[in-house]
């Protein structure tokens, strides 16, 4: 049916090609091949966690336009909901091994999601629904929304941070020659390419992506289509808290102490990798993440004074080649 | 007619958990050495909290406030060695007593003393020798720290150390990461690049304040390179994620198995009692605080600055890490320390370290930094 | 009375009730060392007008431009680290605070074009983000820089003589106080605060103000009216950012301190947000209203709470919640509700009330 | 061809309002509109600018909530009933402003409006034969489209699938003379499938002999109603509901 | 109407050489060259999509060309931004309106006004002290019958009202090129006068060069001196209306006669 004479948007490949080219252009510097590979190696894995808790807000972001600056709440919340399974079957994660451990694992994580889940559902009956399309007010409600969600972290589970050892069979790393790679990366790498692929077949193959993009530019029209455009926005945002539930997780083993201010910690990592990627896209945030976690290892292995801004030089570096981030979305908010 | 006491402390922020267990230490400090009276000198002793949020700025006017407003005789503070700086020339200008608990930072008892200035608490030095009796032999040492004022101050005082301990291990590397370092890949490799196939023993020492990357460093094996961590000892939180490195040896500043005094006995039983935990690091250094006020108002057998000082100066006071005494020149509590070893085979979940051995006063010869 | 409505801008209260409340809170502050005594008050008042300032001036972007900026705090940082460093560097004086203030305020205007030419051409949203992601580093390097900002801990330095509580104007009391160069600051404070407010005042009802909110409200056709939004925001931008890192050398110049937690810190950011949203956003008067009632609620909060927990204990969770170390999440519900049920803050609900 | 209807014969109006009251903010908007819009015919709504008429169509949408009276749609009260049931019930609306999706393509529009997933190909090219255009753009951004282009993908939206009742606000605004030609010939067909149109116009010649009844509105009442053909033949009726939205108007 | 085109005797004020901008591999404006002379109205007619906003956007510089030039009095102006065509004399309203929802009327108008008077940047004057341009402004409120509503938002606005503000703004401008993007579109019967009368004054004053894109063909007739039609871009015809208007092209693809 589309017109010859209308070029159909042509595919822009040249992000795909930014991690490996880094990667392959740092071997020489580094030098050794086992350190590289170590580096390299970690920071996929970290790229991935940082992925997993930046997806739920870059979804939220573009899908339903609003930005949250609560996501890390949920982050922490989610973690911290790990633990209500995790403490009580430490048992069961002593035990050295891998699928007992695994086996729990999953329990905790489907657990915390579903939390954060709920969570995430009220979040935006009460705070977002009245601020739909306006920015500004969305900022400063879901930085409100943040500070709550912390102090009650606090009334809950008390200041004190809580300990989340990793289970036996995670811990350590498997090597390579001189290599090392810690087992548990591998973990947040098979658990950030399964969020990616769901993600990304979910949007693109259904009719579910079209219908919410359009109800935010206009809900209105969108309802005298004759679509309950309230009830998809409710449970987009719920997925989107739920990601960020995963993320906490995730995170939350990793660094194996919790703290309520745990999510906000990592907000701005996860801000930037949004913005890198292109706000509302997940496969530019996905690529966003992998490139920043390798920027901060190769940075912190050869000039460590560096790596404390790397993150801003790449994200700058960014947005001077595509002011918009890697994948744009739409003209909105433009 | 009442002895009013101020305990300021980071009660909410970062510092918060450290905040809480020195209050809880500094009362029931006082619970035990008034037997629960709460009097000392047949006066009634209030204690007024303030959250200073760890912030320099609140912590110099509350301490103003303190002084000034509430009329207190003797403050004691706080967490957070930024606030404490902003807070000793308060002191000066209110000619009154305030007792440093439990920040760390040299200069409280260095170049930013002043004569009103007492500290219960150890100072970054002080865990320097620790660490530096440790080790005597020859070998390598590497640091690892976060690269902030205080992780510079310690690794400073570290290096000092080790030469003051007599120590013959050639200090290779110093690295200096983030406070908010994530991922320690990086900083681990270029450590391990420098300490492997220099001579043996190759000891990894790391000074972290907060949530230590020890058990990072520990699961990229550095025993591949012969290489063996040193941490600092930290609350017990931190600790239990240690478990799995059984052996693993450094020094701390308070673990409740290890004193054997019957204050520390009281402290311990109580403390499980009410809080199901044993007590921690800055429980003990609240409660050593408690012991400093009530042994000089009991020595001074007044509230008056100057009296009080004359008391202090050189007092030695009982705490759960037993005695403690202020040295003349800089009023720096001098104590003893302990080298520990992470047990393999752990009763319960708070049963982490074993004792090698209690490093005594002598063998922490601090210098005395400050000028009067 | 002309001479009034000039100097107001002709930007009137518009409603009695509000204008009580701003003739409360001047004279209030004007006479705090003498109505009130102690440390505290005083600190609190100064407090209040420093971020009378800080406030309205970021109102000029939030409220007059509509940009989000996170920035706010790096430019108040800066000019106290100006008025810090130099005081710490040599002998207290006010050449070396002049010199210092100067300094400042030429890192603001670079920094905040910088930032502004860079960000502000991409979309408004981003802006945001990047100047949270700028101002976050911003703090780390100020930290990081140890032995020229004193790192974590901050500086605390000495101020001229006369500055000092030690210092006395007069050998006998003024009205039961002893005017002490605390007390000096403190109306140095105020004064200076005092004319930048009107300053302010009379850019937002300037015709360059009313083009800022013309670009707010649709950038497309101010363009097309031939209005160069670009240099328009980079405008208010600089302008918001200089004020901004006045407040800061005033804050300086109080606590006799500077350190990244007191004028970098996140916090700050979220306070100002808050106090905006409070006291309403597109009207000045709402940075008054707001930074009063914040400043005092963060001061004296904690201690209504506390007597709350206290005759809450035998209702452990809610004794939890009311405990004085929980101020927090009272002020963020507040913060909510706020949006929520007045967007218009304090003084739009009090204008409106008037209309009806 | 459409049979005339007059509205004096039919049992039963698809659509009525009754007193119909509606409030803005603090404005009072429509004061008491009682309208009837018989089966199958095409019902026009007169009047000058800011009588009322958008707001009337948005009412019966649900898209403002009517603060009195009642909104009869096939027998029942509609009034209360929130936006995408009312949608659900039958009824489609072409707004005043287009309100075209502008993120999304043409195909994509049309996609979201066939409710039932599936876009019925007869259909699609039956809509292309009056607005060829959209063919042409079918997946090109909708925000790219010229003016004209919109009114065509608002108006399409509304076709794609069949409805009881089409409520259309000025859709021949914007539009050239050639495309307002086949604009008519659609709307004659679309007659044809029993459907109801309500609409909204200015263009007096446009509706002239299209429309089966018409009703005026000023000042958010309607002040006129009867058969188109009684209008369309008397001029100084014409000229006195002109002259008289003319008079309210100074 | 009846003043035949003053084209010849001054010098063109604004005219486009080539003018083309291609989306992706479509060319909406196709190499359109065309003169325009003070005093003049040339009515723009074309099928939906011809081109004839994207063709003022080209020159009001909304949109940058892709390949042309645009110049005023003689002087080449393709390089500059739209602010500063504006400045320059060239002025634009909408076809989809396009306004400060909520800000009041007037302020909408005064901010053009301001506009024109340069003052943008005078951060010490008072806004509300400026009475010669509130009164100017008030002045173009009551030229569009709109004086009434003037203390009203934008938003509370109908559409007619909305359409006629947007003309208000236009004239508040002052410019030397006047671009009227289908003003009457949507507008009730009794209100096209009072929008058209405007135009035939502007226009009466023979100093302004008009721009006027229309589909309604009765508005053409009364006002045009000279049309000029647009067919995918390209522009296929320019003269005396009445000739052009009989043009077999503008009877087959604009008016449709025999299509459908
Ligand atoms: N959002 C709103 N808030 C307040 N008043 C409004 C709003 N929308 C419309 N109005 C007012 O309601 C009245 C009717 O508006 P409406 O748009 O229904 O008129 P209309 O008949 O559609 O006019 P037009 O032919 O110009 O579209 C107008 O006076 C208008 O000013
Ligand atoms: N920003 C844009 N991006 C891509 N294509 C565009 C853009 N703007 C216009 N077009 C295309 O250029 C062509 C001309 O559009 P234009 O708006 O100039 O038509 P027009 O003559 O004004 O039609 P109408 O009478 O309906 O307003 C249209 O086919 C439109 O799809
Ligand atoms: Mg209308
Ligand atoms: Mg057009």
């Amino acid at each position: 049916m589309s017109n010859p004479d209308l070029p159909s948007k042509p595919r822009d490949l040249a992000p795909l090609f930014l991690v490996p080219v880094l990667a392959l252009a740092m071997l020489p510097l580094i030098g050794s091949f086992p350190t590289w590979l170590t580096l390299t190696v970690a920071g996929l894995a970290m790229g991935m966690m940082i992925f997993i808790m930046a997806s739920g807000l870059t979804l939220v972001f573009g899908l339903m336009d609003v930005l949250n600056f609560g996501h890390g709440a949920f982050v922490a919340v989610g973690a911290y909901a790990a633990t209500m399974v995790l403490l009580p079957m430490k048992g069961w994660l002593e035990i050295d091994s891998l699928w007992m451990n695994l086996g729990v694992l999953g329990l905790a994580l489907i657990f915390a999601m579903l939390v954060t889940a709920v969570l995430g559902w009220a979040f935006e009956r009460l705070i977002i629904m009245p601020v739909y399309g306006q920015h500004l007010k969305q900022i400063l409600i879901t930085m409100g929304g943040m500070i709550v969600a912390e102090q009650i972290i606090g009334v809950i589970w008390g200041a004190e941070q809580i300990p989340l050892p990793l289970p036996e069979s995670l811990r350590g790393a498997i090597f390579i020659g001189d290599a090392a790679i810690e087992k548990y990366r591998l973990i947040a790498v098979v658990v950030g390419i399964i969020v990616f692929l769901s993600m990304f077949l979910i949007l693109n193959r259904t009719k579910l992506g079209l219908l919410i993009r359009a109800g935010v530019e206009n809900g209105e029209m969108v309802e005298a289509l004759g679509y309950r455009i309230r009830r998809l926005f409710v449970a987009v945002f719920a997925a989107g808290s739920a990601l960020a539930g995963l993320g906490g997780v995730m995170w939350g083993l990793y660094k194996e102490t919790l703290t309520a201010a745990m999510g906000s910690e990592v907000m701005v990592m996860v801000f930037i990798v949004v913005i890198i990627g292109g706000l509302g896209s997940v496969g530019g945030c996905f690529i966003g993440a992998l490139l920043m976690a390798l920027v901060t290892n190769y940075a912190g292995f050869l000039a460590p004074k560096f790596a404390l801004v790397s993150n801003i030089a790449l994200m700058m570096a960014i947005l001077l080649w595509r002011p918009a981030g890697l994948y744009a979305i739409g003209r909105r908010g433009a | 007619q009442e002895i009013k006491i101020a305990l300021i402390a980071g009660k909410t922020g970062a510092l918060e958990p450290y905040a809480k267990e020195t209050e809880t230490g500094f009362m029931m400090g006082l619970e035990y050495l008034t037997a629960g009276k709460m009097e000392v000198n047949g006066k009634k002793i209030k204690v007024i909290i303030k959250d200073d949020q760890s912030k320099p700025d609140m912590g110099r006017a509350l301490l103003a406030e303190a002084y000034g407003d509430d009329k207190v005789d003797i403050a004691v503070g706080t967490t957070s060695s930024g606030s404490a700086l902003a807070m000793l020339p308060v002191a000066e200008e209110y000619k009154k007593i305030l007792i440093v608990e439990p920040a760390v930072a040299d200069a409280i008892t260095g170049d930013k003393w002043n004569r009103y200035i007492f500290r219960t608490s150890r100072n970054s030095m002080q865990d320097a020798l620790a660490a530096a009796s440790t080790i005597k032999a020859g070998g390598s040492i590497a640091f690892l720290s976060q690269d902030n004022a205080f992780g510079r101050d310690a690794i400073k005082a570290a290096k000092e150390a080790l030469t003051m301990a007599g120590s013959k291990a050639k200090v290779v590397h110093e690295e200096f990461s983030a406070q908010n370092t994530t991922d320690f890949t990086a900083p681990a490799q270029r450590i391990f690049d420098a300490l492997k196939n220099k001579p043996e023993p190759r000891i990894l020492q790391i000074v972290w304040a907060g949530p230590s990357p020890m058990n990072k460093l520990a699961d990229l094996k550095p025993e591949r390179f012969g290489i063996n961590l040193a941490p600092g000892g930290n609350i017990l939180p931190v600790m239990k994620l240690w478990k799995s490195y059984a052996g693993t040896q450094g020094t701390i500043y308070y673990y409740y198995d290890f004193p054997k005094n019957k204050m520390n006995d009281w402290l311990v039983a109580e403390h499980t009692k009410r809080f199901k935990a044993p007590p921690d690091f800055f429980t003990a250094g609240g409660f050593a605080a408690a012991s400093a006020v009530y042994t000089a108002l009991n020595k001074a057998k007044s509230t008056n600055t100057e009296k009080l000082i004359t008391a202090m100066e050189g007092m030695e006071f009982d705490t759960p890490k037993g005695k403690m005494n202020f040295r003349k020149e800089d009023h720096q509590a001098l104590q003893t320390m302990y080298h520990f070893k992470i047990k393999k085979d752990q009763k319960n979940e708070w049963d982490i370290l074993e004792l090698v051995r209690e490093i005594p006063v002598s063998d922490i010869p601090v210098p005395v930094k400050n000028k009067r | 009375m002309n001479l009034f409505r000039q100097l107001l801008s002709d930007d009137l209260p518009r409603s009695r009730m509000l204008s009580a409340l701003l003739l409360l809170t001047f004279f209030g502050l004007a006479a705090a060392p003498f109505i009130t005594s102690g440390a505290r008050p005083l600190n609190t008042a100064a407090t209040i007008c420093i971020y009378i300032i800080l406030v309205a001036s970021y109102d000029l972007l939030l409220g007059y431009t509509g940009i989000v900026s996170f920035a706010h705090t790096m430019f108040f940082g800066i000019g106290a680290y100006g008025v810090g460093l130099a005081l710490s560097s040599g002998t207290p004086g006010w050449g070396i605070i002049v010199i210092g203030v100067l300094l400042a305020l030429i890192l603001t205007v670079a920094l905040a074009l910088m930032i502004g030419l860079f960000a502000l051409r991409v979309r408004a949203i981003f802006y945001s983000m990047i100047t949270l992601a700028v101002a976050s580093s911003f703090a780390v390097l100020a930290s990081q820089l140890s032995d020229l900002t004193g790192g974590e801990d901050g500086i605390t330095f000495r101020v001229p003589e006369i500055l000092t509580p030690g210092f006395q104007l007069f050998e006998n009391d003024l009205w039961g106080r002893t005017i002490d160069g605390k007390i000096i600051t403190y109306y140095i404070v105020f004064s200076v605060c005092v004319l930048l407010f009107l300053f302010l005042l009379r850019v937002v009802n300037s015709p360059f103000g009313r083009v800022l909110q013309a670009i707010r409200e649709n950038e497309f056709r101010a363009e097309a009216l031939g209005y160069r939004t670009v240099v328009y925001r980079v405008l208010a931008n600089c302008l918001a950012a200089l004020l901004a890192a006045l407040a800061g050398a005033l804050m300086a110049l109080w606590l006799r301190y500077v350190g990244p937690k007191t004028m970098l810190s996140f916090e700050v950011m979220t306070d100002i947000l808050l106090i905006v949203v409070i006291g309403g956003m597109g009207t000045l008067y709402g940075a008054v209203i707001g930074a009063a009632l914040f400043i005092i609620a963060q001061n004296y909060l904690k201690n209504l709470m506390a007597q709350g927990a206290e005759s809450l204990v035998d209702f452990p969770i809610l004794a939890q919640i009311f405990h004085p170390d929980r101020w927090m999440l009272w002020l963020g519900v507040l913060f909510i509700l706020s949006v929520y049920f007045f967007p218009t803050g304090i003084v739009g609900k009090l204008r409106s009330h008037k209309l009806k | 061809m459409s049979e005339v209807i007059d509205p004096t014969q039919v049992d039963q109006p698809l659509l009525q309002l009754n007193g119909v009251h509606t409030h803005i903010g603090e404005y009072h908007i429509l004061q008491g509109v009682d309208l009837l819009v018989p089966r199958g015919g095409l019902s026009v709504l007169l009047g000058r600018n800011g009588a009322g008429k958008t707001t009337t169509l948005r009412t019966i949408m649900g898209l403002w909530k009517a603060s009195q009276g009642s909104i009869l749609f096939d027998g029942n009260n509609i009034a209360a009933q929130a936006t995408p049931i009312i949608a659900q019930a039958g009824i489609a609306y072409v707004p005043e402003s287009m309100e075209i999706f502008s993120d999304l393509t043409v195909k994509e529009n049309l996609h979201l409006a066939a409710r039932n997933g599936t876009m019925d190909t007869h259909r699609l090219e039956w809509i292309f034969a009056f607005f060829p255009a959209l063919k042409k753009f079918w997946n090109y951004p909708a925000g790219n489209l010229s003016g004209g282009q919109k009114q065509m993908v608002a108006i399409a939206r509304a076709m794609i699938e069949p409805r009881k009742l089409l409520l259309v606000d000025e859709p021949t605004k914007g539009l050239a003379p050639a495309i307002i030609q086949s604009l008519m010939d659609a709307f004659t067909e679309l007659k044809a499938t029993d459907t109801t149109i309500l609409l909204v116009e200015q263009n007096f010649n446009f509706v002239k002999n299209l429309g089966d009844t018409v009703a005026v509105m000023d000042d958010g009442r309607v002040v006129h109603t009867g058969s188109m053909r009684e209008l369309a033949n008397n001029e100084d009726l014409q000229q006195k509901l002109l002259g008289l939205s003319l008079a309210s108007h100074q | 109407m009846q003043t035949s085109s003053t084209s010849t005797v001054s010098s063109p004020s604004l005219s486009t050489r080539d003018l083309s901008i291609h989306f992706g591999g479509h060319v909406a404006v196709n190499q359109v060259s065309a003169d325009f002379y003070p005093g003049s109205l040339t009515v723009i007619v074309g099928p939906n999509g011809a081109g004839k906003t994207t063709y003022f956007n080209l020159i009001s510089g909304q949109l940058n060309a892709s390949a042309g030039s645009v110049s005023l009095f003689g002087q080449d102006i393709t390089k500059f931004g739209a602010a500063k065509r504006t400045r320059a004399g060239i002025g634009r309203a909408f076809q989809l309106t396009n306004l400060f929802p909520h800000l009041s009327v007037m302020e909408n108008v005064r901010l053009a006004v301001q506009s024109r008077a340069g003052i943008g940047l005078n951060i010490f004057s008072l806004w509300s002290s400026h009475r010669e341009l509130i009164q100017r402004a008030e002045h173009y409120l009551d030229r569009v019958a709109l004086a009434n509503r003037s203390n009203d938002r934008v938003i509370t606005l109908s559409h007619g009202d909305k359409r006629k503000l947007e003309v208000a703004i236009l004239l508040a401008l002052e410019p030397e090129i006047m671009m009227f993007d289908e003003p009457t579109a949507g507008m009730s019967v009794d209100e096209v006068p009072v929008v058209l009368n405007l135009i035939q004054e502007v226009k009466s004053e023979k100093n302004k060069t008009i721009l006027l894109v229309e589909h309604k063909m009765d508005v053409v007739r009364s006002l045009a001196d000279r049309i000029i039609v647009l067919h995918n871009g390209t522009l296929v015809a320019d003269g005396e209306p009445a000739s052009v208007m009989a043009s077999a092209i503008v009877q087959e693809a604009y008016l449709g006669k025999g299509v459908a």
